[in-house]
């Protein structure tokens, strides 16, 4: 069961306050409507799930229902670092 | 009223509804553990035991949204409660009857008596400047207080979070899971410790404290 | 390849068992092979025993990293079904289920196949409306199933608590009465055996770390053991690391691999006779010939390679047991595992060709692998042998997620299985 | 009874306080102290129970969590039983019934066991692959037997009169096993101000001190572990944990701990007092202090009753002055083992001889045996024993170096006990549970923890460090490094003197060869609760199972309630040997969770009945109750599903509620419905990409219904929003979804358009909503009313902010019955007074509450959708025939647009939610009914979409139905059949949803 660090509040907590919300760093297509299906499906489904270093969106659902970023290994479940919405990650897989 | 909804026709639309929610002293509010009947149980139940419980109901809850960089905002809101807003993550400020409870970066729980919802709210809209959100939900949760011996052996087996003195001082508040349900705890004293809990699921936290204090002995307090 | 059979074991008993034949040989793998899997899983080795003995190809090579049918296949809850909603699921699990009842005989290979039965337990209007709705379907695509009520259920499931004072009081079930339960080790065995037999070779403790694809066709892939192996056609039947092997051949899926947590009791008596599963309540139950009750639920909601997960959805599952079964309360929980499922956003498999030319990719399959396994092996060998995906494995093709025509299970794979 | 094997003194028992339980039936004494199994032995009790697929007769092995054979049914009644209890972990308590598990007709005289020894033969590992097929139709008789074979104890089946308890702690460092290297590194801990745990599955902390004669600075050990405990209590931030087992070590040093609070006072806990408790730690550091298991020799019908693992004899002898024999033959590959020997000898029984595998033997221990004139025969083993339910006698032979084979003559002991030892296995499981591998190590003669990610330190035994100095030395070296990992201020500690004993090197030594090969020998158990023999280990490798992982699976090795923890490595080593290589190479062996079994109750907690899930109630649920109402779990709310009253069938009671609201007024409780505050200027942009339709225009004082797709285009929830302010909205969302759509609004706030102005807040529990319906509401409503509410003034789709009984409100003219309507919403704390103020003045309409039935029927007839009921995840707007609400010329390209957009969404053929009338007017299409085109179409029939909403309208007099149809929004008039299970066909037409009123007058009068 995961221990983690909220960035805003601050302090670790246990992971049943918090659900994963899937791959970071996905940006909405600026303008859908110029997007091919291919295009569209690929933003709609399609993703990197690397064994290894993964950049994810969490949300600290119980708590101050934030979302934030997490760099996590999904081999060894160790957080990497957690991180806002807007920063960049400092961990990255080397490829 | 009337006079207020023809208003809403004319040219200058009101930004935000502000409402005074409250009926007459006449009509009596129920709280969320009204069927509870703690009042009785407080007369005819046990008067020792390792765990207390006391509800303050119907006292007025806002939640506050604002921008805590915007000095403007934070003057606002020391002028309107007298209390400055804590900045800090999970800390709580609190004078007489007033409290401010952080709750996330843009979000504060303010607590007051209960009558003064109204007035607190038409006093922000006049003096808070820029973008923000106020929000009347006395009616959607309630004030619980634990205290006794025992009152964190109930705790440790509601919540997840480190309650350790040190860890958890007096004043500290968090937004966590209690037991399946949610609530926001702070610490009030060294075996004192207050949660604010949904209406809705006020039922099934009562049961639950019934349940996890059994063992220590429940008394409940007028 | 050597018959089994109960004369076999008196025979080899007077020998001490001592002249047993290997039951698979441990070859070291040619330059070039016909096709090559990738995944030496149930599905895997399933592929390979039916492309020999279907399309007479037997110069195929498994490649599996660990030992054969060691992933997911030795880490499921061994439940078959086959009342699936929509007619390209139910279809092709129907397959499956149809393989299944002949399916120790076929391979000469008990893999204790047990109809017993499957209850899918309804606790709320809605799910009775979906119940009925798949049901009603399952009937129409030929497939058996009913609509029961609780006094029904009671009489299949007598310890079960079917009374009003549960928190969420059972108001039916759906009964599929083929369904039930297999061994699963034996299952990857009796492919394996059965493959090896006609001559292919099952590689094992041999990773594949790369694939050579020239001008967008694979011509073989790199081993960590033996170098470079090539082949006409490649199939990755990989689960929960097919992300992995897509990398290596450029491209994305749209896949995530979740932990898939399980977990048993210590073996009892018998006293559950059939498989109970309640989406609802977020659990399922059956008990093995060995004694144990046999249980998982949902996926932990992160992406997870690491064979097992958070403590809190054992938790949640052995309430939702608890609930249904408050006389397993004093039974205890012996072990818990985690596999890596590959999970896709309609809840249906992968069964497709891809970007490059003669790699074939059999994937997806979440929760509901371990049931499809003679199935999916069967319709995958079809398309690797022909180069043509087989009419049943048509709708499952990756570009559904382009154009949108997509599958939707979740109504009746909401939780595992 | 006399308790023949017991000492007149000694051991940890308290002889003043006997203890009376019973086995099969038969009743026996004990002391306070023993655990169940040292009452049976002291007691003379042999036989423990028969082995599940031979049926041999089994004994007790060992004395603690490694124990294989003593697993027995207890409980005096039918609530309480509790099955597979390690009698060896078992406290004795006053009245305890137990009993062996298999057995027939008893565990003394078994007919299966004379199955076992004829048709043991028949059954090598892997049988039932090989046969049970033929015919065909016969598996489930055979798999009948199978299965009543297998299993050990039974389930019970009442239902557990006890509760059980889970608890949260965090702490700075959690010990884990309090034996000397524990005990040591958690006082260091403790004294340097750390929050220290630590827990032990023992009754009492001291773990091996408690078995041993030796001394700690010359004074029993006992004294020194006495000493600690009291200081350790003595803190405030000490948490001492006897009776608690470590089950699992999770990621991220999370670990649980059972504990058995009550199972030692009698099988069903005291008033008030949880049986078991799940401690949940977080700790910031973990110390494993786990200790070793001895490891028993293979070696021929090593299962007689009789043979034990060296350190248990000890065990016994000491902790609970209990000597399982009187005459015993010790093996040993090493020094520890003669420990064992010497303990017997000194409580006066027989040592009839000391088998040293080994060709000298000159460490304290064997020099000690030797001054004592006991007979050591080095060089030799003990290649089989004699005996059926006890062992009578021993074959012994010299044995070659290498360990492969038997070099000399036999010769024949008498003896009733034989003890072997292979050396320590350390306990590793729990670091190997966050999936680290064990490395094997030859010095040891074993595997030590491998590399791990967790904060996880080890001290003693699972270090190989089995003198006690040694076990001392580390556990404090380990407190030391937790504290400066901590920060925490270095501690001194004065470790007591242990004596230190000069030792030989022992010999790597798994499987004791046999003159006959291992196929033809007796058999020679590896596993004793699998039945799995070296023999058949031998044949898997044989047969092509050669990774440890086929082994253990095709053999079942390791899979038992004991989990392997004394034959594993032994099975690694015949393993090893056969197929030549190291014991390494052939794998490791990886433990999970748990350490040893724990209760489901425990796991449980109290989350179970009332408590399993949350109820969640609305203001006025209590007047519901009064009211008679059924109810239907929608979520996790409560809501009244309809009012019956009296002896009314449920259709009579939907029949009269509906007929109410079309005909006068109904009322219904619709507080569930989630309810989101939007507030900032950015509000209105913001409803505009998340709803399909138009918000640019919403005047204050205004509703509008809007419909929330998915990217993917497909509808996910509804709901009708207010225009409250300029900036200000209210939205309300269904009640299943209310959670879903704030987190919805949030995530695209907070990740995609952080620049947008709003604020999004839950008040679904501030309002209570009061639905008053029906052509009368007005006239109800206008008696408790402050303001002018006819049409002219408070107009359709428009809401007011008025007085309601006294109680200031927020009405919304929208209606989802199709009736003019007023959704009354009030703070919370008034909901109730409204509602019976309601009553109160309603009596006159004959005001009729209803529930969601009901509600689902009146709306039908409106053809109003459900989300959730109508949709399924795999429609979009255009399919529902609501393409009215999707506003495809918004300048910003809302969330579905795209979605809905793709290939296969414009398909012609899609299925699309139309009306069904059937043509017999009374029949109502079961929900869930597939309808086809082709009623004579051959199975499997070509489906054209199901039934999602059908009832019987009373107010229409024929039934009303919703469902998909492929193309069915071209195919108005043509028809649909719907094959029912029972073989009769329903024909419907397909027609528009609208069933009453499609010019929508009634609500808006």
């Amino acid at each position: 069961m995961y221990h983690i660090y909220c960035p805003h509040c601050a302090e670790y907590r246990e992971e049943e306050e918090f659900h994963a919300a899937g791959q970071a760093h996905l940006p909405r297509p600026l303008d859908p409507d110029s997007c091919t299906d291919e295009e569209w499906g690929t933003y709609l489904f399609f993703r990197k799930n690397p064994r290894g270093i993964h950049h994810e969106l969490w949300v600290h659902a119980a708590g101050c229902r934030k979302f934030f970023n997490m760099t996590r290994d999904t081999q060894t479940y160790e957080i990497k670092e957690v991180y806002k919405i807007g920063e960049k990650p400092s961990i990255v897989a080397e490829s | 009223m009337s006079d207020n909804t023809t208003a809403q026709e004319t040219v200058t639309p009101i930004k935000a509804a502000v409402m005074d929610q409250l009926p007459s002293a006449a009509i009596q509010g129920q709280s969320p553990l009204h069927h509870a009947d703690l009042d009785s149980l407080a007369q005819q139940g046990p008067k020792t035991g390792g765990v207390h419980l006391r509800e303050h109901k119907l006292l007025c809850h806002l939640t506050l949204r604002c921008n805590q960089g915007d000095e403007a905002q934070k003057a606002a809101v020391e002028r309107v409660l007298g209390l400055a807003l804590p900045l800090s993550p999970l800390t709580s400020v609190e004078k007489g009857d007033y409290s401010i409870r952080w709750l996330s970066p843009d979000e504060w729980l303010i607590l007051a008596p209960g009558l003064e919802a109204f007035d607190i709210e038409t006093k922000f809209r006049t003096e808070m400047p820029g973008h923000y959100s106020l929000v009347n939900s006395s009616g959607g949760s309630t004030v619980l207080e634990l205290s006794g011996e025992n009152a964190i052996d109930v705790l440790k087996r509601s919540v997840s979070v480190d309650l350790h003195a040190s860890v958890f001082p007096i004043g500290k508040v968090v937004s966590t899971t209690f037991a399946k349900s949610t609530a926001i705890l702070r610490r009030k004293g060294d075996h004192t410790f207050e949660l604010i809990i949904r209406r809705s699921f006020a039922d099934y936290i009562w049961l639950w404290l019934q349940d996890t204090s059994r063992e220590f002995g429940l008394v409940i307090d007028a | 390849m050597q018959h089994y059979s109960g004369f076999g074991l008196l025979k080899h008993s007077f020998s001490h068992h001592e002249n047993w034949q290997r039951t698979w040989r441990n070859p070291t793998p040619k330059k070039k092979y016909d096709v090559i899997i990738i995944g030496g899983g149930g599905h895997g080795l399933a592929t390979a025993y039916y492309l020999a003995k279907e399309h007479g190809i037997t110069n195929v090579a498994v490649i599996e990293k660990g030992y054969l049918g060691g992933g997911n296949t030795a880490r499921n809850t061994t439940i078959v079904r086959s009342n699936y909603l929509w007619d390209e699921a139910a279809h092709l699990y129907e397959h499956a289920m149809k393989l299944w009842e002949g399916l120790s005989q076929d391979l000469n290979y008990n893999v204790m196949f047990s109809q017993r039965g499957v209850l899918n337990l309804g606790h709320t209007l809605q799910d009775m409306r979906d119940i009925e709705r798949r049901v009603n379907a399952n009937r129409l695509n030929g497939i058996d199933g009913e609509v029961l009520d609780p006094q029904q259920i009671k009489e299949i499931v007598p310890h079960m608590d079917c009374s009003q004072n549960t928190r969420y009081p059972v108001m039916g079930a759906s009964w599929q009465p083929r369904g039930g339960v297999a061994r699963h080790d034996a299952v990857a065995w009796g492919f394996a055996r059965g493959a090896d037999s006609y001559g292919v070779d099952l590689i094992q403790q041999t990773e594949v770390t790369d694939l050579i694809i020239e001008d967008g066709t694979i011509t073989g892939v790199k081993t960590n053991r033996y170098g470079d192996i090539m082949a006409d056609r490649v199939g990755s039947v990989v689960a929960g690391n097919s992300s992995v092997i897509a990398k290596m051949a450029g491209f994305e899926l749209p896949l995530e691999s979740h932990p898939l947590q399980a977990l048993v009791s210590e073996p009892i008596k018998p006293i559950l006779d059939t498989v109970v599963m309640s989406n609802h309540v977020h659990g399922y139950v059956s008990q093995s010939d060995k004694g144990d009750l046999v249980i998982g639920a949902g996926i932990d909601g992160y992406n997870g390679y690491g064979q097992r997960g958070s403590y809190q959805t054992i938790e949640h599952t052995v309430q939702a047991i608890v609930e249904l079964f408050p006389i397993f309360s004093r039974v205890r929980m012996n072990r818990q595992w985690g596999g890596i499922v590959d999970t896709c956003p309609d809840a249906c498999p992968i069964i497709s060709k891809t970007p490059v030319k003669n790699l074939f990719f059999n994937c997806g399959w979440g929760t509901g692998g371990f049931k499809a396994t003679p199935g999916s092996g069967n319709v995958f060998a079809a398309s690797l042998a022909k180069g043509e995906m087989h009419p049943m494995a048509e709708p499952f093709s990756m570009f559904r997620f382009h154009n949108g025509a997509l599958i939707d299970e979740h109504g009746a794979a909401g939780v595992a299985h | 009874m006399t308790q023949k094997n017991r000492l007149q003194n000694g051991g940890r028992i308290d002889r003043s306080q006997s203890l009376t339980f019973s086995y099969n039936g038969k009743e026996y004494q004990g002391f306070k102290g023993d655990t169940l199994a040292s009452a049976m032995l002291a007691n003379g009790i042999d036989l423990v129970g028969r082995s599940f697929k031979y049926s041999r007769p089994r004994g007790i092995v060992a004395a603690g969590a490694e124990e294989p054979n003593a697993v027995l049914q207890l409980g005096a009644t039918e609530a309480t039983q509790v099955p597979n209890v390690r009698a060896t972990q078992q406290e004795l308590f006053n009245g305890l019934v137990s009993a062996s598990t298999n057995g027939w007709p008893s565990v003394e005289t078994d007919i299966m066991g004379m199955v076992g020894k004829l048709g043991g033969n028949l059954m090598p590992p892997g049988f039932y692959y090989k046969t049970f097929m033929f015919p065909q139709s016969l598996w489930e008789n055979y798999e009948t037997m199978i299965r009543k074979a297998a299993g050990l104890g039974r389930s019970p089946k009442k239902n557990d009169p006890d509760s059980y308890d889970h608890i949260n702690h965090h702490c700075d460092v959690l010990i884990v096993g309090a034996g000397p290297a524990g005990l040591a590194a958690a006082l260091t801990a403790a004294r340097s101000g750390a929050r220290v745990m630590i827990a032990d599955e023992q009754n009492e902390f001291g773990g091996c001190l408690l078995s041993t004669k030796e001394t700690l600075d010359g004074k029993p050990a006992a004294e020194w572990v006495a000493s600690v405990v009291a200081e350790l209590s003595a803190f405030e931030n000490v948490i001492l944990l006897p009776r608690s087992t470590v089950n699992g070590y999770h990621d991220h040093n999370f670990v649980t701990i059972h504990e058995r609070c009550t199972d030692h006072l009698a099988d069903i806990a005291p008033a008030l007092q949880a049986r078991q408790r799940m401690h949940k730690v977080r700790a910031k550091w973990v110390v494993l202090a786990t200790g070793a298991h001895d490891r028993p020799l293979v070696y021929g019908n090593n299962d007689v009753p009789g043979c034990m693992v060296a350190s248990a004899v000890s065990t016994y002898i000491n902790r609970y002055g209990v000597v399982p024999g009187n005459e015993l033959v010790l093996m040993t590959t090493n020094d520890y083992g003669y420990q064992a020997a010497l303990d017997w000898h000194e409580a006066g029984r027989r040592v009839a001889a000391i088998v040293d595998t080994r060709t000298a033997a000159n460490g304290s221990r064997a020099q000690a045996a030797r001054a004592k004139g006991i007979n050591i025969i080095l060089g030799s083993a003990v290649i089989e024993v004699q005996g059926g339910k006890r062992v009578t006698g021993v074959s012994i032979a010299p044995i070659s170096q290498d360990g492969n084979k038997v070099t000399g003559a036999i010769k024949a002991l008498s003896a009733d006990t034989v003890a072997s030892t292979g050396g320590w296995s350390p306990v590793i499981h729990l670091s190997c549970h966050t999936g680290s591998r064990p490395i094997w190590n030859d010095e040891i003669v074993g595997f030590l923890p491998g590399k791990t990610l967790q904060k996880q330190l080890t001290a003693g035994g699972i270090n190989g460090q089995y003198e006690l100095a040694a076990a001392l030395s580390e556990g404090f070296a380990a407190g030391q490094k937790a504290l400066s990992e901590l920060g925490l201020p270095a501690v001194e500690l004065v470790l007591p003197k242990a004596k230190v004993a000069v030792q030989d090197a022992p010999m790597s030594l798994f499987h004791i060869p046999h003159i006959k090969p291992t196929s033809q020998a007796p058999k020679q158990f590896v596993d004793y609760q699998n039945d799995v023999t070296a023999a058949g280990i031998e044949l898997a490798c044989r047969e092509g199972f050669e990774s440890i992982e086929h082994v253990k699976r095709y053999t079942a090795m390791g899979f038992g309630t004991d989990q392997g923890k004394l034959g594993n490595i032994n099975g690694m080593a015949v393993a090893a040997k056969i197929l030549n290589k190291t014991i390494p190479e052939t794998g490791t062996t990886i433990f999970r969770p748990n350490y040893t079994p724990i209760t489901f109750g425990a796991v449980a907690g109290r989350h179970r009945g009332e408590l399993f899930d949350p109820k969640r109630y609305s203001a006025m649920h209590q007047w519901h109750i009064k009211r008679g109402a059924k109810f239907e779990d929608v979520g996790q709310w409560k809501r009244p599903w309809y009012f019956p009253q009296g002896a009314e069938s449920m259709q009579d009671a939907l029949n009269r509620e509906c007929l109410a609201v079309r005909n006068s007024v109904g009322i219904l409780d619709a507080s569930t419905l989630g309810k989101i505050d939007i507030q900032g200027k950015d509000a209105r942009e913001f409803l505009g990409r998340v709803y399909t339709n138009a918000w640019a225009k919403l005047a204050v004082g205004k509703c509008r219904y809007g419909l929330m797709c998915g990217e993917d285009g497909m509808v996910f929830d509804d709901g009708v929003t207010a225009c409250l302010g300029d900036q200000h909205f209210l939205m309300t969302t269904t009640t299943g979804g209310a959670a879903r759509v704030l987190e919805w609004l949030e995530i695209y706030h907070q990740t995609e358009w952080p620049e947008l102005e709003v604020y999004f807040n839950t008040v679904t529990d501030h309002w209570s909503t009061l639905t008053v319906t029906g052509p009368n509401s007005r006239k109800l409503l206008s008696e408790l009313v402050d303001y002018d509410i006819t049409n002219e003034n408070f107009p359709y789709m428009d809401w007011k902010q008025i007085t309601v009984a006294g109680v200031p409100a927020r009405v919304f003219r929208i209606s989802f019955t199709g009736e003019l309507s007023f959704e009354i919403n009030v703070q919370a704390n008034y909901g109730m007074h409204v509602w019976e103020k309601l009553f109160e003045v309603g009596a006159k309409y004959s005001l009729t509450p209803y529930g969601t039935e009901t509600m689902h029927i009146l709306r039908a007839e409106k053809g109003f959708i459900i989300a959730g009921q109508d949709t399924d995840g795999s429609v979009h707007p255009h399919d529902l025939g609501m393409s009215w609400c999707v506003a495809a010329k918004k300048p910003f390209s809302f969330i579905g647009k795209r979605g809905m957009a793709r290939q296969d969404c414009m398909r012609e053929d899609r299925k699309q939610l139309v009306g069904l009338k059937t043509k017999d007017p009374k029949q109502v299409i079961p929900e869930g009914a597939q309808g086809v085109f082709d009623r004579t179409a051959q199975i499997p029939m070509p489906m054209v979409g199901h039934v999602t909403s059908s009832y019987w309208s009373e107010n229409l007099g024929h039934s009303i139905a919703m469902g998909f149809v492929k193309g069915g929004l071209s195919k108005m008039g043509e028809s649909v059949f719907y094959p029912l299970a029972d073989g009769s066909v329903i024909e419907a037409e397909i027609c528009s949803p609208i069933f009453l009123d499609p010019k929508g007058e009634r609500q808006n009068v």
